[in-house]
């Protein structure tokens, strides 16, 4: 098996909710020129979008002088994305069950399920001198 | 997303396009809906054949469109539900909370005749 | 209508003022109960007391907002309630359907114990 | 008691919702200078304001090509409040019961109801070649 050489890219948005299209874009480009096959890209884009959301929202609380750093790195067959906000950081911990029957008809509440339900790991790191660093990975098969 | 509408014996079709994945996602679906309402278009099929995938901004755009047309004596029903959302729904238990069929056609007959 | 918020207790407090007639009132409090509901901020009450008037869209607002918040576990609540709107209120029989309160105070603490 | 001459103002407006103020604003200004007390000025301003918003949104559906025309007249101690649509027209009679239980967590659907309970008539008329006119009228203490 050829180890494919490590590419690392890195994308900054400031914490407006209408900049996930471009956080998308971004991701989803990247993971073409690796050669990605279809189902994983959407998974990956499914699961990078609801980090940049949460990154904005409820990290950044959309204060547009906030930033939001994405990192997309392809090592060993095995994508990582890094979602960086400058928030207050949270306890992934205290997040309520979304399959719970009283939370079921809630709007919100089940991005952080379906990373870790699409995803092969995730990981949450407090960030030194505040924000919130989360991670995701998923391995392919490299070209 | 894009979202287009039609009529069909009293059921508005609302046919989003493209990623449902936030930003003015929710707001342009949440404005249609609250127009239907006015409008008293209560019976909604919101088909989903056009749609490459959603996170879970479009799950909770489907819930709330769905709560606030009950709220409203109304109705949301999905139609043309692909493998991905399907999965998605499955995993978050959605599916038991909505009503999906294989086809408009099927989705609109569901709401039985004309109000 | 100028909708400010703020906090107490753990419950948002929003007060909108002037006049809610229509127009783009509906969309700004829509807004801002899908922001609270985003942000987990289930317990809001609504401060009347600088409501000049408002017709049913106002009306509508509030019935909008409460059922919104209900359906994501939270609730609304009124206070201050003017005595044009309580005459609206009981002429629509929405009195029924309202928790009103005198006072800001009263409303928060009618929510009990922060959650 | 002296008659007070007759006043008749008209204000047409295309039909985008956020005219609702600008009518408002005619409306009032008008029931001002006949000196209204501030209770009946409220009270025919939120009967108005809903015949303007049902013209816009039922009648024209928000068609920016047509307009509503609104008529205010005041003559021996009445104000007479007239609001023309160039839509389809409807059958009030067919209008929900708002009070039914059913309906009491309808957010709309009071409109009419709120205008009857609070004006001393309300009529309408189909206007030739398409439309619908609804006039409310109450009565006042003309200065
Ligand atoms: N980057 C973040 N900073 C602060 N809080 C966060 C962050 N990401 C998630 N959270 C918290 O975790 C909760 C659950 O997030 P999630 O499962 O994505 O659902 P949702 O975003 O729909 O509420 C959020 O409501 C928020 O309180
Ligand atoms: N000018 C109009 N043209 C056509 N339909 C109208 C008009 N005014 C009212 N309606 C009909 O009457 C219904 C009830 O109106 P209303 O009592 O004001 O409540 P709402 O406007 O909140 O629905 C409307 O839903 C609409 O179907």
């Amino acid at each position: 098996m050829s180890q494919a050489p490590r590419d690392s890219r890195r994308l900054v948005i400031p914490s407006e909710p209408a900049r996930i299209a471009q956080a998308d874009e971004f991701i989803e480009k990247a993971l073409r020129e690796h050669d990605l096959p279809d189902g994983l890209v959407s998974d990956l884009a499914i699961a990078a979008t609801e980090l940049v959301n949460n990154a904005i929202l409820h990290g950044n609380k959309k204060d547009p002088s906030k930033s939001v750093t994405i990192l997309v790195e392809f090592s060993s067959g095995v994508v990582m994305i890094r979602v960086e906000d400058q928030g207050a950081g949270f306890d992934p911990s205290a997040v309520p069950d979304p399959l719970a029957q009283e939370n079921l008809l809630r709007e919100v509440g089940r991005g952080i399920f379906i990373v870790r339900s699409l995803m092969d790991d995730l990981t949450f790191e407090r960030v030194p001198g505040g924000g919130m660093a989360v991670v995701l990975r998923k391995s392919y098969d490299p070209a | 997303m894009q979202l287009t509408e039609r009529e069909e014996g009293g059921v508005a079709i609302l046919q989003p396009k493209g990623k449902i994945m936030g930003g003015p996602d929710a707001t342009i679906l949440r404005e249609k809906i609250h127009d239907l309402v006015s409008d008293k278009k209560l019976r909604v099929v919101i088909d989903l054949s056009k749609v490459d995938w959603m996170n879970s901004n479009g799950l909770g755009i489907l819930i709330s469109g769905m709560t606030t047309l009950r709220d409203n004596q109304g109705d949301l029903k999905l139609a043309n539900v692909t493998d991905k959302i399907q999965s998605l729904l499955t995993i978050t238990k959605l599916i038991t909370v909505f009503e999906a069929y294989d086809s408009v056609e099927e989705a609109v007959s569901s709401f039985g005749a004309r109000a």
